[in-house]
């Protein structure tokens, strides 16, 4: 029962984001003095990045079972869209919307769940597929317009009431993460979550419905898109038919980010807020710095890059677990 | 007859854009330097990757220290989250005003407008509004900007440019809010002015998908329907897409091409025989039409409802006076600066 | 006769020694099909509380696949009927639910995940209990050091398992299994069965020996296990049955009583086979064709060791003792190692200079013991396994020719016996010892100067290993030296002039001439093992 | 030596794709019986979706090896803007220009290479990091701005010249398929990246220099990529500094519809033609019939989740060796 000595580089390695972080922080707290380290400004990031957040936790839960899904951004799209016809242009009350939109979720991993495990797709090409269509299906419904005017009652409760300053938005965020780490590290489905994704038929053999445990993932993914659709609706109080994609590839980005702190070498919700958070700060202190927009697209793919390979590195640079 | 009665108001409309702008008062003389002094904007652009944008907000920088207006980009990718980090830094930093320039609808972002509005920043909007838009309740004063005017500008264009025998495919975006008014006035126009006229497809795709789908469209069009002979994007950086189509179609020069937003590289293509019209407007004018404008409202007087800043026709005859390659500014006259100091009592 | 599940079922564990005409496990005409082919046909066989049944079979009988459709991996064809301690279950077994009936397994592959921990793979069904709320962590690392201690095994729960040696990776497997059949006659009450397919093979004579200890103390409370083996020998020790699977067909069930070598060999092969006797060696003297000295690794201390032109060398060992390592380090397979070769009159090189294509070109060959990880890719065609080292050779005139690639795999196909000889099926379409035919084929059919072997006969039915042997020795003759890692003393006996003996790390014994016996090799292991032995129940397993 | 007779069903996948796309142009020819069925509309469309076709082709080459690039798209655009900066604004003579965007592009993939094989950091973490970074490279050197006015040998080149009416664009992605055949099929090479892709430590121990084959499928992909960009900038006679982007996700669903085909189950060049074909020539009836163009999302979408579904089920649904 040794300890080996990479223990600490281990130990360091968990908290490495979190410190760089923090300097990140004093470094930006340092160029502006006065504005940055502010609570204003820190709770409206805290808000503002929360569907952000939502839809990269999304993310790990297939991700963890071992499958991608790339369609969680047109998800959340699809679910604004919907909040926004049904609401503004049907006024149908926000509750029931609310509804429709989160079973619409459902129905979106159960519709990649037919795909991926019953005709055993590969879940890249489904979600790919998937997407692409949900694209379209936007652009009918929406007649490819931005819907403004969705319901007082959501915007007020994504971003109208705060709690110490910082509006509900980012508890939702906050609360979302909590659930799935006491599901992740604290319930049976947390471990068939991580046997499925690194060892399906390990798990097979072992009596765990394999099966049930992706369709599981898939339907929880995106339901949790869903559910960032709804709350991008209501800390926008709006509806565009095409932004959402675009949160794609930076919610990956998070994850993967994510996977290398708090629990390095696996997918896991804190490291994921981390991450998503940690980004943030740079790119607002950078726009606070008014530094040319390019500079931010470097920080991220640069962060990205630099944080994996650091933890490749305190490991010895063994193959990936994760990926 | 009717044909030829409206072909001549069509001539006589263009004929008004093709002359040099002149400077018209949007209001009264008035002491900027006072009004302006302490006080500060944020312009926030849809995008800052936009160069049309950037433009504006850098001469506006220039034109706002000239009476002592602290003016302030907000950077963003064009992502409303951003958007909002702009809106909460203002109101935290108790900017005197919130400048949404040419593309935010303040509808996408209300809730932390009207926190804004609440804590005393005045939010305006600019370049956004066509004059027909109800302008949303938060915004304080908005400088609007014709869409539909230029609307009909093309549509006289493209009788003009067949002699009464267009047949039009246009490529809108009608996510963007003024290419409703813009497509709106450009049918009523055709109608009234070019009773032979037809518009043969309407082509509708969303900006972000610009790059994969107006060349395929454009092509399509043209191969199935062989007598269009007039293809009209409506903002011009959609003609990087549909030259080449009309380039592959073999139909270059031979289908018109007529456009609006006075972008360099488009100008280019007019230099170069791919294109044929752009309507084009001068940034720094709009500049300081914008600064102007928001500096009324924000002392107090009456602002006015418009940019005021007038429409160019460049075509071949004098797309040289852009200059080669062309510049964002040039060809428009200087006429507005003298006036706008003039108007701002610092001579 | 069925019995309602509420019938009072008499607890064999109260009544140690009594007759109990009720099996634990029943078996009737069970039949399982893989597209066309049948992999089992109407097997039926019962397995009574308290014993040891054997299932024998060649490669490809059947004998996982019965294993898997008892775990629900695979549902059967319809028709079986399965009686689990007289309660009739309904087929398909649904996932997990031959492990609530009181069954556990360690499968021929272990079933482990590499990239967890020790303490995930162990508490594995524990962790992953429905309808539990919380996991309590410290109770479960507590459960996993207890039951580790208890089986005498010195690994963190944290550790990898990926970082394990092989030894402790199949004791690992078995440890969870016999955990899970004692937790599951703790809340049953019942008799239990354990299956273990092929759990031998990666352990050391004394962790079969210990295993085979476990089994018996199993047995002793009225649980039975099923035990299957390639090892006759083994079969002969625990087992108190035999059921022999021939083709997916029972070929014949044996009391060990009525048992003999020969008996169990013929229903197995379906002819009788004489006995291996050995070759007759020692009088032989063969020209060095490379040697190695100070050859090392993280496992193996600085060894020298040579190998004769047309030798066949075997080395052996305890596992983990480093004898496993060499073949791959005589490869340049393994990164971290060092030493230096000469092959016959040539300059001495260093060891670290070696790579696969430099070992390949000189003239070596490595069949790696893990066939799916390192040996042959499943998604891939027979052809394109076979010729994998050699495709260059079918490029001629700017051309890949295919066709002829796929002449000659059916040629070597036909040679080697594979089953069924289509050079397009994908690798995975064959069984485990086809495949196995098919990637030593791959290395014979290049006549490399130096064969380097790990296991080559693993998984290997009786049948085929006779060819296999044959091939060797063949090839020996006419000039190839062989170096041959092997576990099993039997094989060794049987095929080598000259077997090295390893033991933590060093090279502790050479064994030529009149030694040169299963029972003079497996004496040479226990001894070099011998002091450390005495004094730690489990002294390999670090 | 039995045929089993699921080995018809086989051929039949094998030229399946085909057939759907023989019927989607009858269907297409009787809706639009003047202008669909001509030479001339399909030799355009031919030339259009050249660099598509190109994009497509660059991504199967580390697909197979068992690597993903997703930094394709980005490649192309940063190519594009390349060539628009030194040609057009710095007058650098395009033939010089080419070399240059050809060495750049070999440049990225030994970039990526550094990351994914040295130090081991995941392929899908590099390219999406460095998709990032190019974005912002290419903002920093274009200032966000379209390029217009590149050398008109260049667009000569890509679609000014003809034989039998398709411009030359078309020929140099049916070259590159032609080329990637030869190597994939009948070099040893080609089934060295099979193997790669399929078992790493096998092809390692037998020879074959995975590292090596890894970083030369990295920088094949991104030369091609670059390459891509090259006839994108010729293609539209510009570069702009946005669409590259969107090019990423069709060459990715091309790639996999691409392998139900020609030869199911592999990423395969002649299978990825006429994938990219059979989608633009989806699109373009679509387009000529003047139905919404959110219907041409629709269409791709369901085309690749059908046809990948479709050669599922042909195999039983046994589990698919690609993604
Ligand atoms: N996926 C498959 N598709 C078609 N046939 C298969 C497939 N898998 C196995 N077979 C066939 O089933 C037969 C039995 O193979 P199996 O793997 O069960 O053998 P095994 O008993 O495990 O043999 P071994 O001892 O060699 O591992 C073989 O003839 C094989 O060709
Ligand atoms: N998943 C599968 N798909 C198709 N055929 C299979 C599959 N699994 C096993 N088979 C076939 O079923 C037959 C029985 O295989 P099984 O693994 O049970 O043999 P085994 O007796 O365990 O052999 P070994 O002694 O080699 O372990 C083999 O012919 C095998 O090829
Ligand atoms: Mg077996
Ligand atoms: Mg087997």
């Amino acid at each position: 029962m040794t300890k080996t000595p990479t223990n600490y580089a281990r130990q360091f390695e968990r908290v490495a984001l979190l410190l760089v972080w923090a300097l990140t922080i004093a470094l930006f707290t340092f160029l502006i003095p006065n504005n940055f380290l502010n609570w204003g400004n820190f709770s409206i990031m805290f808000a503002s990045y929360a569907p952000a957040a939502l839809l990269a936790l999304a993310i790990i839960i297939p991700l963890t079972a071992g499958d991608y899904d790339l369609s969680v951004g047109a998800t959340l799209t699809l679910s604004a869209s919907t909040i926004g016809v049904l609401n503004v242009w049907q006024q149908m009350p926000i509750g029931w919307v609310l509804v429709i939109v989160l079973l619409m979720g459902l129905g979106i991993g159960l519709f990649h769940s037919l795909f991926i495990i019953y005709f055993r797709v590969p879940s890249l090409v489904v979600t790919l597929g998937s997407t692409s269509l949900m694209s379209g299906v936007v652009q009918l419904i929406t007649n490819s317009s931005t819907i403004g005017g969705i319901d007082n009652s959501l915007i007020m409760a994504a971003v109208g009431y705060r709690l110490f300053g910082i509006p509900y938005a980012f508890y939702y965020a906050l609360a979302a993460a909590l659930v799935m780490w006491y599901i992740f590290d604290f319930m049976p489905l947390g471990r068939k979550l991580l046997f499925v994704g690194r060892g399906r038929e390990v798990a097979r053999l072992n009596g765990i419905s394999v099966n049930k445990v992706r369709v599981g993932a898939l339907c929880m993914s995106a339901v949790l898109a869903s559910a960032a659709g709804i709350l991008y609706a209501g800390v926008l109080g709006s509806a565009d038919p095409y932004s959402g994609l675009n949160y794609l590839l930076p919610a990956f980005a998070a994850a993967f980010l994510g996977a290398t702190t708090i629990q390095p070498g696996r997918f896991n919700p804190w490291g994921t807020i981390v991450a998503v958070y940690f980004l943030a700060t740079g790119i607002t202190g950078l726009s606070m710095l008014g530094i040319p927009l390019w500079v931010t697209n470097v920080f991220n793919g640069g962060a990205l890059i630099l944080a994996v390979t650091i933890s490749q590195i305190t490991r010895g640079r063994e193959a990936s677990d994760i990926g | 007859d009717e044909a030829s009665e409206g072909l001549a108001r069509a001539t006589a409309n263009i004929e008004k854009y093709k002359a040099k702008p002149e400077f018209v008062a949007p209001g009264e003389p008035f002491d900027a330097k006072a009004c302006a002094a302490g006080k500060k904007m944020l312009s926030i652009p849809n995008s800052s990757g936009n160069p049309f944008l950037k433009g504006i907000i850098d001469r506006m920088k220039v034109a706002g220290a000239l009476v002592g207006l602290e003016v302030r980009e907000w950077e963003n990718q064009g992502q409303p989250s951003q958007w909002v980090q702009g809106v909460e830094l203002a109101t935290r930093e108790k900017y005197d005003i919130i400048d949404l320039i040419s593309g935010i609808d303040p509808g996408t972002i209300e809730p932390q407008l009207r926190a804004a509005k609440e804590a005393g920043v005045k939010v305006m909007t600019s370049h956004f509004y066509d004059p027909s838009f109800e302008q949303n309740p938060v915004v304080s004063s908005s400088l609007t900007i014709g869409f539909g005017e230029v609307g009909t500008i093309l549509a006289d264009w493209a009788a003009v440019a067949t002699e009464g025998k267009a047949n039009i495919a246009i490529v809108v975006s009608n996510e963007v809010p003024p290419t409703i008014p813009l497509v709106a006035n450009f049918k009523k126009q055709l109608a009234a002015n070019c009773p032979d006229c037809k518009i043969i497809q309407e082509i509708n795709v969303g900006v972000t998908e610009w790059g994969t789908k107006i060349q395929t469209a454009v092509q399509s069009a043209v191969q199935a329907n062989p007598e269009i002979n007039v293809v009209i994007p409506i903002y011009d950086s959609m003609s990087q897409f549909v030259i080449p189509a009309l380039r592959l179609a073999g139909k270059t020069g031979e289908v018109k091409v007529g456009t609006f937003n006075g972008t360099p590289f488009v100008l280019d293509y007019i230099a170069q025989g791919l294109a044929d019209m752009n309507i084009g407007e001068s940034l720094d004018w709009i500049a300081y039409a914008t600064v102007d404008g928001h500096l009324r409202d924000a002392c107090g007087l009456e602002s006015p409802k418009a940019l005021n800043v007038p429409f160019y026709i460049f075509d071949k005859t004098n797309v040289a006076e852009a200059g080669t390659p062309a510049q964002f500014d040039t060809g428009y006259g200087d006429a507005y600066k003298a006036g706008f100091h003039k108007l701002w009592g610092i001579e | 006769m069925v019995l309602s599940p509420d019938h009072t079922v008499p607890d064999p564990a109260t009544r140690p020694g009594a007759r109990n005409p009720l099996p634990v496990l029943s078996v009737a005409n069970l039949s399982k099909s893989f597209g066309g082919a049948k992999a089992l046909h109407n097997v039926s066989f019962d397995v009574m509380p308290g014993e040891v049944h054997g299932l024998l079979g060649k490669n490809g009988s059947g004998k996982s696949t019965l294993v898997k459709i008892l775990a629900g991996f695979h549902a059967p064809d319809d028709g079986g009927t399965l009686t689990f301690n007289g309660e009739r279950v309904s087929l398909p077994l649904k996932a997990g639910e031959g492990r609530r009936l009181g069954m556990a397994f360690v499968h021929q592959n272990l079933g482990l995940v590499p990239s967890l921990t020790v303490l995930e793979n162990l508490r594995l069904v524990e962790l992953t209990r429905n309808g539990k709320a919380f996991i309590n962590w410290r109770a479960e690392t507590a459960a996993a050091q207890q039951a580790l201690k208890r089986f005498g095994l010195n690994i963190d729960p944290e550790e990898r398992v990926d970082r394990l040696t092989p030894v402790q990776r199949a004791l690992l497997a078995i440890v969870r299994a016999f955990e899970e059949i004692e937790a599951a006659r703790a809340i049953t009450g019942r008799p239990g069965l354990v299956l273990l397919d092929e759990p031998t093979p990666f352990l050391p004579a004394s962790g079969v020996a210990q295993l085979f200890e476990l089994v018996r103390s199993i047995t002793r409370l009225g649980s039975s296990v099923i035990f299957i083996s390639h090892d006759i020998d083994e079969v002969m020790e625990i087992t108190d049955r035999i059921t022999v699977l021939r083709d997916g067909e029972q070929s014949g069930e044996l009391a060990r009583a009525d048992a003999t070598h020969e008996k169990i060999v013929e229903m197995i092969v379906g002819q009788s086979i004489s006995r291996g006797q050995g070759r007759k060696s020692g009088t032989n003297s063969f020209p060095v064709y490379a040697r190695f000295e100070g050859l090392s690794d993280k496992m193996l201390q600085p060894s020298d060791l040579h190998v004769g032109k047309g030798e066949i060398l075997g080395l052996t060992g305890l596992i983990g003792s480093g004898y496993e390592e060499v073949p791959y380090l005589a490869f340049g397979a393994r990164s971290g190692a060092s030493g230096r070769i000469t092959i016959e009159d040539g300059p001495t090189f260093d060891q670290s200079t070696l790579t696969p294509a430099a070992a390949i070109e000189r003239g070596f060959a490595l069949l790696p013991g893990d066939r799916h990880g390192e040996s042959g890719v499943d998604s891939l065609s027979i052809v394109d396994n076979m010729f994998l080292p050699d495709i260059g050779r079918f490029f001629r005139g700017g051309l890949m020719r295919n066709g002829a690639m796929v002449r000659e795999a059916r040629e070597l196909g036909k040679a080697y016996e594979v089953r069924p000889n289509d050079p397009a099926l994908k690798l995975s379409a064959l069984s485990g010892g086809n495949a196995q035919k098919v990637l030593i084929a791959r290395w014979m059919n290049r006549s490399p100067l130096l064969l380097l072997l790990d296991e080559p006969t693993q998984g290997v039915d009786v049948g085929t290993r006779q060819q296999i042997f044959a091939a060797l020795r063949k090839a020996a003759t006419e000039g190839m030296s062989i170096i041959c890692a092997s576990s099993e003393a039997e094989q060794l006996a049987e095929i080598c002039d000259r077997v090295l003996v390893f033991a933590r790390g060093r090279i502790c014994d050479e064994i030529t001439g009149e030694r040169l016996t299963k029972e003079g090799i497996s004496e040479a292991c226990y001894v070099s093992a011998g002091p450390a032995s005495q004094s730690n129940p489990t002294p390999r397993v670090a």
